[in-house]
């Protein structure tokens, strides 16, 4: 998979420097408003061009080949060197596109969205420094610059996410969304020094994805495991999974464009496309392999029961997102690189619709995000309500939709690879995506609106800078699965080979195509069931989900306190923590270490004052000292 | 004839008896005799040595303690005259403005 | 000797500090200037020393070299390597800008002040570029005093206990270290030469146990300044105390003393009792880092924070000393520079609203970047470069010190890294809740944002913090040929092979060609331990 | 048939006894105390050329009993250096505490005479005679101010313990008399060899180490120290702290490290043990203290203390690390005095620390300078203390006595405890005390100012000094 | 003389000699030690020291005992019963005598444990007054000279601190 053509340019760098160029436009030029909105997305829109035009030379070279730019040498230290280097691959070739297209479309959108908010200028710079960052992660071609963008991405996140900071919880969620990511980058770069040192040769140690791919046959078979498994907890924290998902759904503190961006289409999936960009290591080692597969499929099945009963859109949606991720990982733990990325992608297309549309409907309905105060919208904003409707449809994996050909080309390996048990939850996962997507959609958009009458009657249809990107994407859902059809269909899995120099061909084993169409029903069957119950639920007897609640109240409280996991690491962590902390500094440092220092200084001090009442100022006194002296050297004197 | 030793012993003794005086005599007139008599302890060393030595340098030596045996009384007992002007009393133990 | 530079860039602040004595009490503008002009003379002077310095020996530079105790083999001799190079600069760069932020921040005793700043700028300059241990010492004390007086007299409430615990501590580890010394040259003296130049004390022949108690002398002289945990406790209070040009300084400079000592004299002198002690100090420096991190977050001051951090930053570069190896001991130099700029910055963030609300309370502050904007800003930046965000500085430093380390102690490293998390609790918490969040004091409504002269302050800072973080290949080509000189010092009987830096992963691969260098690395720490 | 008698070698002894003779008479008509401050200012400084011009010179009286080496001349000129700044200290304030004038400057003059007796002597009787005409001079200075029961007592105990110790001395010299049949150094030196009997010689070498251990104030003979300096007129203090422990030092050493320098191994425990018990003693106690003069004090026993560290390492290292630090001690305690002596004012001597609030910006000479003598006194670089110290602990360190110098240092710490409270107080606290501006005390300001300068001096340029120490303590025959 | 002789002569300085030390009267202890001198005397002159022993006698017995009476009688000192009253307390005065007790046992027990061999027979004129001049005026010249200093500084402090209070 390394080896392959390298075609030197010297335009890779502009792609991460256009955003870049705008995020400083931004803070300089920060009071002009109008400048800044249209400088931002063109930031982007150029740099999508230029990855566009990278992308075609890539196209005309031989499968394989890379362009790479390398800029300048960054860190170099004794053996150790990091070269500020880009390269596109097949790999990145893909996130680019994603990062830059999508990320374009969001722009475009939050003009419109933000247009009321004072601090626009702010947004669109933290925007364009987080497409930089995003940029710097995906063409990387050295680990150590990937792990740049990786925290860049963390750092942008956290502010988008307080971005409104009057507000103290969104504050903390975005601490918390930083320090939980920490948490997975401290696995990171662990992962990253294990492996530069174990693939260290010749007296060089470096993080050059090359180097990397070219010596990951030094690694032992536990090495392998080890950086396998410390490179996941990063994937967990970035994209998350299990355990270390929940900074997620708070993140939807920050505005909504950012949650389509970020937390949906770009960010979420560095984890994915580091594990695929660094599949040599785990290929060498099965078991992080199968760990990776559990950690996706648990992931999946616990955040769509979640999402099952939220009542607040853009929590339905991160827990779906949550879910997807995790079916993703399950794609990557099964060996299926290509087809995680290709998930990455349809997922981008639908779900980034899904938050914008979301977006545009709490943007019509004056900031409500709760769907027991929605309904009706169907007439009220018709184009989100449309593209919604395709967002819904492919997520939910309609045969045709986007969502339907990468879901079940996931699964499909799943099984191929003897992962049954994991097939079934991914299946099971798809039923109820199905089932929560449509409860979203009927709850927001059918029945009769409840919202107060003041919000009600100046709900209206948002302006068009906000739904043509909307249509855009929804084309986009729709035809953007057409890439990677199975096995024999027309052109078959076109995406995965293009992709295959990288992420190599993952075998399906002995099954061939028949199963892989025959498991699409199953998973197409399990989808309709879904959709039809919450048609059920939510449109035909929308009494019947209470009395549910109320029959399974357990089971209904545990989900909808989300199986209080928040509260569970804030008394198993948090709190020991400043505990502790507190006890070290009161206890331990001030009382222990300090009470020490100063009590030898005291005792001198106490000493001096004790002794200095020998001085009684009794001549006499004196002189028996002295004659105790004299007598002591005498003594000293007559028996040595 | 005694050995040198038992004056050297003699003198021991009554250096240490004039010692004694010095600390625990309350009259500093008293006191300052204790130390006339440590010197003259010292003196019979001197002459016992010269003796045993057969050379002349240790009762040259003792015109000399004496000499400042004299200037010493002298100072002293006119600083205690100089005192006693401020503070009648000539008792040690009541000098003791000056401690700690 | 035809140069003088390096006794120009020493010696022009103490006679700037006596001129400012010449300036009339009742003109404190005029002393203020007069500072600023010597202090930025002396910036100038060492930015030729930059420019003229090779980056292709591991030679002493700028070597200057004159009896001064001939009896008793002491010299006075300057000289800079790559290591010594960048911490002159550091001094020099931060001088004036502490001196300029005190313009508003120093109000009475203006021009005494500004002497005991120059003073102790000289002082820290001197002991960094002090080839003859003797001379150090001098300087080494000599900061103590200035220092001393800053808190004592320019200082808060409890100013004298924390001035007086400041210098006793220092002086007691130092005192000891001075007998070290001594010892030292006694025992070199019986080869003939009795010298107090370290360049000829390298390599005095010293039985195991002498060596070891030598190393604990100087090591603890120098683990208090620092300062490693537990020796720590004197800083809090210092830091607390001072004023924020001490703290600055203090924090910006005189921390970097402790870590300075232990590469040029504690460890190259000591190598055997060096790596003998290895495995306590790199104990001690990850339960810095951890220590440091809890204890910072719980503080309910702003100063006190920042001072714990310290703690914690400074575990670092200790672990990266005590890799012994050149990416280590690079990381940890350029982790003193970073620490220098961003914790040097975040004292004067703090000085900056302290000059306005007189508290330092985080609990007094909360939402003030809707007042405070550019303030807010700048502060974010200060703040992530020492969380060590890539990008800025502070990451480069770290990764560096993680790389070297891991290769040299992994337990450590595993347990160090946990202090990027922790790190970024307690200054994203701090942040938090002096930032952002709703205005809850109307006090902080109206106060005033960054006024010129604080920009022009921080600016400088600010800049530097994302050069270094962009670009630190000039810094690194120009230390590299010192810090292998060292390392090659220090691994001894390792050869040069190891000592060029080109560690484990080659030095036994031309013992043993393919070797999975993991065993190698392993070999290495077992070797160390 | 007197025999022929080499005037150099006794000239500086003659110079200044007879000076005190004729400040004596001259006494006696003039009362204007100014003037015969200057007369003793201007005789002790023609002395001090005088004798400066001898540097070089070699000579020995009365059959070597007196000689004139390097080590006597270094210990002359310092001594009347010590006496001049000491004369430029008093003349402000012997008319404001009404002493005496012609009388005061006549002791001084007869102290120093004994003390330059003590330097060059090289025969116990000698050296016994020179430390009685110093000691008596001086009980008497110490109750000079005869009006203050304070000075009274300060004499009294002075005096009574000083005879004390005058038999233990006599009684020392008597038993080495007895054990070598001589009382000259040289001889005594050549009598270690062999035919003495050991446990009399060393019986009257300890008798010896009880006497000047009591006139250096080294513990647990110092118990006189703290009442007498803080009873006695301040200049007197400043003489006897200074002038009294240096002259002592002079004979202590000449006598240890030349005439029993073959028994070193016998007494080294001995001053070892002092050494230990003076230097903790006096720096802890001193923490202890409120009133200035005491606790200088128990610094100075402290200092002594250092000083009997650099005695017990011996050999010529010793020898001349001792001679260094008394010459650093020299400069900056004087100055410490001085300092006292400038706060202090007719009627109010403001002798309690906290007197001193607020002095170092109020008057900043004296701040300044007060500053750089208690940081000398703590041995920080570069200034004269600490090159003293480094001098001495070397000495221990290369002759292997690395506990003591260990212990050394850890009780300068302690010291920086009390001498930098000085500081704070004068420095970082409010006071009110006002001091009398240096133009109505020239004289004194410009002893202050010269100490300081010395103190500068020898710490930043130790190397001329300390090869001065070193020749001269070699130069002894 | 005969250890016969010598035994009576020690008992009565011994005893002479702590009447100095322990009689409540100052008088009383000046006429002790007065007699404890005049015994000393005659010990010089068994030891061949008759210059001393009559310098001793003019001197000491003679110059300063009078001047000690001179003074008590000045200040007109009888036994005030201060001495009852012992100060210190019990403790100090037990140690006091310990320690004086201990010094003169160890000094004694040196002494008579060093071998003297038998002393020349001394010199015709030993102790006379020609040979101790002679050795004070030739051998001893700097330090007899000194003395004179001394004496001096004695006279002038006597009168410095025992005048009359001036002004």
């Amino acid at each position: 998979m390394h080896g392959g053509e390298i075609i030197p340019t010297s335009t890779l760098w502009l792609i991460p420097a256009l955003p870049f160029a705008g995020f400083l436009l931004a803070i300089i030029f920060g009071n002009a408003r109008r400048l800044v909105t249209l400088a931002a997305p063109a930031a982007v829109g150029v740099a999508f061009a230029v990855a566009l035009a990278a992308v075609l030379t890539l196209l005309r070279a031989p499968a394989g080949a890379r362009l790479v730019d390398d800029v300048y040498p960054w860190i170099v230290a004794g053996p150790f060197r990091a070269d500020v280097a880009f390269r596109i691959d097949a790999l990145s070739a893909v996130m680019v596109l994603i990062v830059t297209g999508v990320g374009f479309l969001i722009h475009v959108y939050s003009v419109g969205y933000m247009a009321h908010d004072e601090s626009l200028p702010r947004f669109f710079a933290y925007l364009n420094l987080f497409m930089f960052a995003m940029l710097l992660l995906v063409l990387a071609d050295n680990l150590v610059v990937l792990f740049v963008g990786w925290e860049g991405v963390g750092l942008c996140s956290y502010l988008l996410i307080g971005f409104w900071y009057e507000k103290d919880e969104n504050a903390a969620a975005g601490k918390k969304a930083f320090v939980v990511n920490r948490i997975g980058d401290m696995g990171f770069v662990l992962g990253l020094l294990l492996l530069a040192w174990s693939t260290a040769a010749n007296g060089a140690l470096s993080l050059d994805i090359a180097h990397v791919e070219e010596h990951v046959h030094a690694l032992a078979p536990a090495t392998a495991t080890a950086v396998a498994l410390l490179l996941l907890v990063g994937a967990a924290g970035k994209s998350a999974q299990l355990p270390l998902y929940v900074w997620l759904p708070d993140a939807m503190a920050g505005p909504t464009p950012v949650s389509a961006l970020i937390h949906a289409a770009t960010m979420v999936t560095a984890g994915i496309y580091m594990i695929a960009r660094l599949h040599v290591v785990f290929v060498a080692s099965p078991f992080a392999l199968e760990v990776v597969a559990i950690v996706g499929a648990a992931t999946a099945l616990f955040a769509a029961t979640i999402a099952l009963v939220q009542t607040d859109v853009k929590k339905v949606l991160a827990y779906s997102t949550v879910s997807q991720l995790g079916f993703m990982v399950l794609a990557l733990g099964v060996g299926a690189f290509a087809s995680a990325i290709f998930h990455v992608m349809t997922h981008a297309f639908f779900k980034a619709l899904l938050f914008l549309g979301a977006g545009s409907v709490i943007h019509g309905m004056s900031g409500e995000q709760d769907v027991s105060q929605m309904g009706g919208l169907r007439q009220k904003m018709p184009v989100t309500w449309w593209t919604f409707l395709v967002g819904t449809l492919a997520i939910a994996g309609a045969p045709g939709f986007a969502g339907f050909f990468s879901k079940d080309e996931i699964l499909a390996h799943a099984w191929g690879t003897g992962h049954y048990a994991l097939w079934a939850v991914g299946a099971f996962t798809a039923a109820l995506t199905a089932f929560y997507m449509f409860r979203l959609l009927f709850l927001t958009f059918f029945g009769e609106l409840r919202a107060a009458p003041e919000v009600a009657h100046h709900v209206h249809e948002s302006p068009p800078v906000m739904t043509v990107p909307l249509v855009i994407l929804a084309a986009l859902s729709i035809v953007g699965g057409w890439v990677g059809l199975p096995e024999g269909w027309l052109w078959g899995p076109a995406f995965g080979r293009f992709l295959a120099p990288v992420t190599g061909h993952p075998d399906l084993g002995e099954h061939g195509a028949g199963v892989e169409t025959a498991l699409m029903l199953v998973t197409t069957l399990l989808a309709v069931g879904g959709a039809t119950l919450a048609y059920v639920f939510y449109v035909r007897m929308p009494g019947l989900p209470q009395i549910l609640a109320w029959r399974l109240k357990p089971a209904y409280e545990l989900l909808v306190g989300k199986y209080w996991i928040d509260e569970f690491y804030d008394a198993l962590v948090v709190r020991p923590y400043v505990a502790l902390s507190n006890f070290l500094w009161r206890i331990v440092d001030q009382t222990m270490i300090d009470g020490a220092v100063n009590g030898v200084a005291t005792a001198v001090v106490v000493n001096g004052q004790l002794w200095r009442y020998v001085q009684d100022g009794n001549v006499q006194h004196y002189a028996l000292v002295f004659l105790g002296g004299a007598i002591a050297l005498v003594s000293y004197c007559l028996v040595r | 004839m005694v050995p040198t030793s038992w004056y050297l012993a003699l003198s021991a003794v009554l250096f240490a008896i004039g010692a004694i005086g010095v600390l625990v005599r309350r009259n500093i007139i008293v006191v300052f005799m204790a130390i006339e008599l440590m010197l003259n302890a010292v003196n019979l060393t001197f002459v016992a040595f010269a003796r045993q030595l057969g050379t002349i340098d240790g009762q040259v030596i003792v015109f000399f303690v004496m000499t400042v045996a004299a200037a010493e009384a002298a100072v002293g007992l006119a600083i205690i005259i100089a005192a006693f002007r401020n503070r009648p009393t000539v008792n040690a133990d009541e000098l003791a403005v000056l401690r700690w | 000797m035809g140069n003088v530079l390096l006794s120009l860039i020493v010696w022009t602040p103490l006679v700037g500090a006596l001129l400012v004595l010449l300036v009339p009490r009742d003109q404190p503008d005029g002393a203020r200037r007069a500072a600023l002009a010597f202090s930025l003379v002396t910036f100038l002077l060492s930015l030729a020393l930059w420019a003229g310095f090779r980056v292709d020996t591991a030679e002493f530079q700028w070597v200057e070299q004159a009896a001064w105790v001939p009896s008793f083999g002491i010299q006075y001799i300057l000289g800079v390597d790559g290591v010594s190079l960048f911490l002159v600069l550091l001094t020099t760069f931060l001088t004036p800008l502490v001196v300029l932020f005190s313009f508003g921040d120093i109000t009475n005793r203006v021009k005494e002040y500004f002497f005991f700043l120059l003073l102790l700028e000289t002082g820290m300059l001197g002991a960094f570029v002090a080839l003859d241990l003797f001379l150090f010492y001098v300087f080494w004390e000599l900061m103590l005093i200035p220092m001393y007086f800053i808190i004592g007299v320019w200082g808060g409430a409890r100013r004298i206990y924390a001035s007086l615990k400041f210098l006793i501590y220092t002086l007691t580890a130092s005192l000891l270290m001075l007998v070290a010394i001594l010892y030292l040259v006694s025992v070199h003296a019986r080869t003939g030469a009795v010298t107090f130049d370290v360049r000829q004390l390298y390599g005095t022949a010293l039985g195991p146990t002498e060596q070891l108690w030598l190393f604990a002398a100087f090591a603890l002289a120098f683990a208090v300044k620092v300062p490693m945990f537990p020796l720590h406790t004197w800083l809090p209070d210092a830091h607390v105390e001072a004023p924020t040009g001490g703290s600055v300084i203090l924090a910006g400079v005189l921390l970097k003393m402790g870590t300075y000592g232990f590469l040029r004299f504690a460890m190259p002198l000591f190598p055997d009792a060096t790596r003998t002690a290895t495995p306590l100090i790199l104990a001690l420096a990850v339960v810095g880092i951890l220590y440091g991190a809890a204890v910072a977050m719980v503080q309910p001051d702003l100063k006190k924070l920042v001072a714990y951090s310290s703690v914690s930053h400074l575990g670092f570069v200790m672990l990266g000393l005590f890799a012994v190896n050149t990416i280590g001991v690079e990381g940890a130099i350029y982790q003193m520079l970073n620490h220098g700029l961003s914790t040097g910055a975040l004292f004067l963030l703090v000085g900056v609203i302290y000059g306005r609300r007189h508290t330092r309370a985080i609990a007094d502050f909360g939402g003030l970047w809707k007042p405070l904007p550019r303030y807010a800003a700048v502060f974010l930046v200060v703040m992530f470069s020492s969380v060590g965000l890539p990008g800025l500085n502070g990451f480069v430093g770290e990764f560096l010190i993680l790389v070297g380390s891991f290769g040299a102690n992994r337990a450590a490293t595993a347990f160090a890294s946990a202090g990027l998390i922790l790190g970024a609790v307690y200054m994203l918490w701090m942040f938090q809740r002096v930032i952002f969040g709703p205005l809850r004091h109307e006090e902080n409504a109206h106060l005033q944002d960054l006024t010129g002269r604080e920009i022009a302050v921080l600016a400088p800072v600010v800049v530097m913090i994302v050069v270094m973080g962009v670009y630190p290949r000039p810094f690194l080509r120009a230390m590299e040929p010192s810090v292998k000189a060292l390392v090659a010092r220090i691994e001894g009987h390792r050869g040069a092979v190891a000592s060029a830096g080109i560690v484990g992963a080659d030095s036994e691969h031309a013992a043993a060609p393919s070797v999975d260098p993991l065993m190698n690395v392993t070999a290495r720490t077992d070797a160390r331990q | 048939m007197t025999p022929a008698i080499d005037w150099i070698a006794v000239l500086p002894l003659l110079l200044v006894s007879g000076l005190g003779v004729v400040c004596l008479g001259v006494g006696l008509f003039v009362d204007d105390d100014e003037v015969l401050g200057w007369g003793a200012l201007i005789g002790l400084g023609a002395t001090l050329v005088t004798t400066a011009v001898l540097i070089g010179q070699h000579g020995s009286a009365f059959n070597g009993t007196l000689v004139l080496d390097g080590y006597a001349l270094f210990f002359d000129l310092l001594i009347l250096a010590v006496g001049i700044v000491v004369v430029l200290m008093s003349m402000s304030y012997v008319e404001e505490t009404g002493i005496g004038a012609g009388e005061y400057y006549a002791l001084v003059l007869f102290a120093l005479s004994g003390m330059i007796v003590m330097a060059s002597a090289t025969d116990l009787i000698l050296i016994f005679l020179g430390l009685e005409v110093m000691s008596i001079s001086v009980y008497i200075l110490a109750g000079a101010w005869r009006t203050q029961v304070r000075s009274n007592e300060a004499a009294m105990k002075y005096f009574l313990l000083g005879a004390f110790a005058t038999g233990f001395l006599l009684y020392g010299i008597a038993l080495i008399y007895g054990a070598t049949g001589a009382t000259r150094l040289d001889v005594i030196a050549e009598k270690l060899g062999g035919g003495v009997d050991h446990r009399l010689l060393l019986a009257g070498v300890a008798m010896l180490l009880v006497a000047f251990g009591f006139k250096v104030a080294a513990v647990p003979f110092h118990m006189w120290t703290p009442d007498v300096y803080e009873g006695a007129p301040t200049s007197v203090t400043a003489l006897m702290a200074v002038a009294v422990k240096t002259a002592g030092f002079a004979a202590f050493t000449r006598v240890f490290l030349r005439g029993f320098g073959g028994l070193h191994g016998d007494w080294s425990m001995l001053l070892w043990a002092l050494a230990v018990a003076t230097m903790t003693v006096g720096n802890v106690l001193a923490l202890a203290q409120r009133n200035i003069k005491r606790m200088l004090a128990y610094s100075s026993i402290a200092h002594a203390g250092y000083i009997l560290v650099a005695l017990t390492a011996g050999g010529p290292t010793g020898g001349a690390a001792a001679l260094f630090y008394l010459l650093a001690y020299a400069g900056m305690n004087l100055g410490a005095f001085g300092v006292v002596l400038a706060v202090g004012r007719r009627g109010e001597p403001h002798e309690e620390i906290d007197d001193y609030a607020g002095l170092g910006f109020r008057s900043p000479l004296l701040g300044a300078t007060m500053a750089i003598f208690m940081l000398s006194l703590t041995g920080i670089p570069p200034l004269a203390g600490f090159a003293g110290k480094v001098y001495v602990f070397t000495a221990a360190v290369r002759e292997g006595y690395y506990a003591l110098a260990v212990i050394g240092v850890l009780n300068s710490v302690i010291s920086a405890g009390y001498y930098i409270r000085v500081l704070v107080v004068m420095f970082m606290t409010p006071g009110t005390v006002e001091v009398v501006r240096a133009g109505r005390r020239p004289y004194l300001f410009t002893s202050i100012v010269f100490s300081a300068v010395v103190t500068v001096l020898i710490g930043v340029f130790p190397a001329l000094w300390l090869e001065l120490a070193r020749l001269s303590f070699l130069s002894q025959p | 003389m005969g250890p016969v002789t010598f035994a009576v002569l020690a008992t009565a300085l011994v005893v002479s000699a702590l009447t100095v030390v322990v009689h409540p009267s100052p008088v009383k202890s000046a006429m002790a030690l007065v007699v404890t001198l005049f015994l000393l005397a005659v010990v010089f002159v068994f030891l061949g020291a008759h210059m001393i022993a009559a310098l001793q006698v003019i001197v000491y017995a003679g110059a300063i005992m009078v001047l000690f009476l001179f003074v008590i009688m000045l200040l007109n000192l009888s036994d005030d019963g201060a001495e009852a009253r012992h100060q210190g307390g019990a403790l100090f005065r037990l140690g006091a005598w310990i320690g004086g007790g201990v010094l003169a046992v160890e000094l004694a027990a040196l002494f008579l444990r060093v071998p003297f061999p038998a002393p020349a027979t001394p010199p015709a004129g030993y102790g006379g007054a020609e040979a101790v001049a002679t050795a004070l005026f030739v051998d001893y010249l700097l330090p007899f000279e000194l003395t004179s200093i001394l004496l001096l500084v004695a006279i002038v402090g006597a009168v410095v601190l025992a005048q009359r209070r001036a002004a």
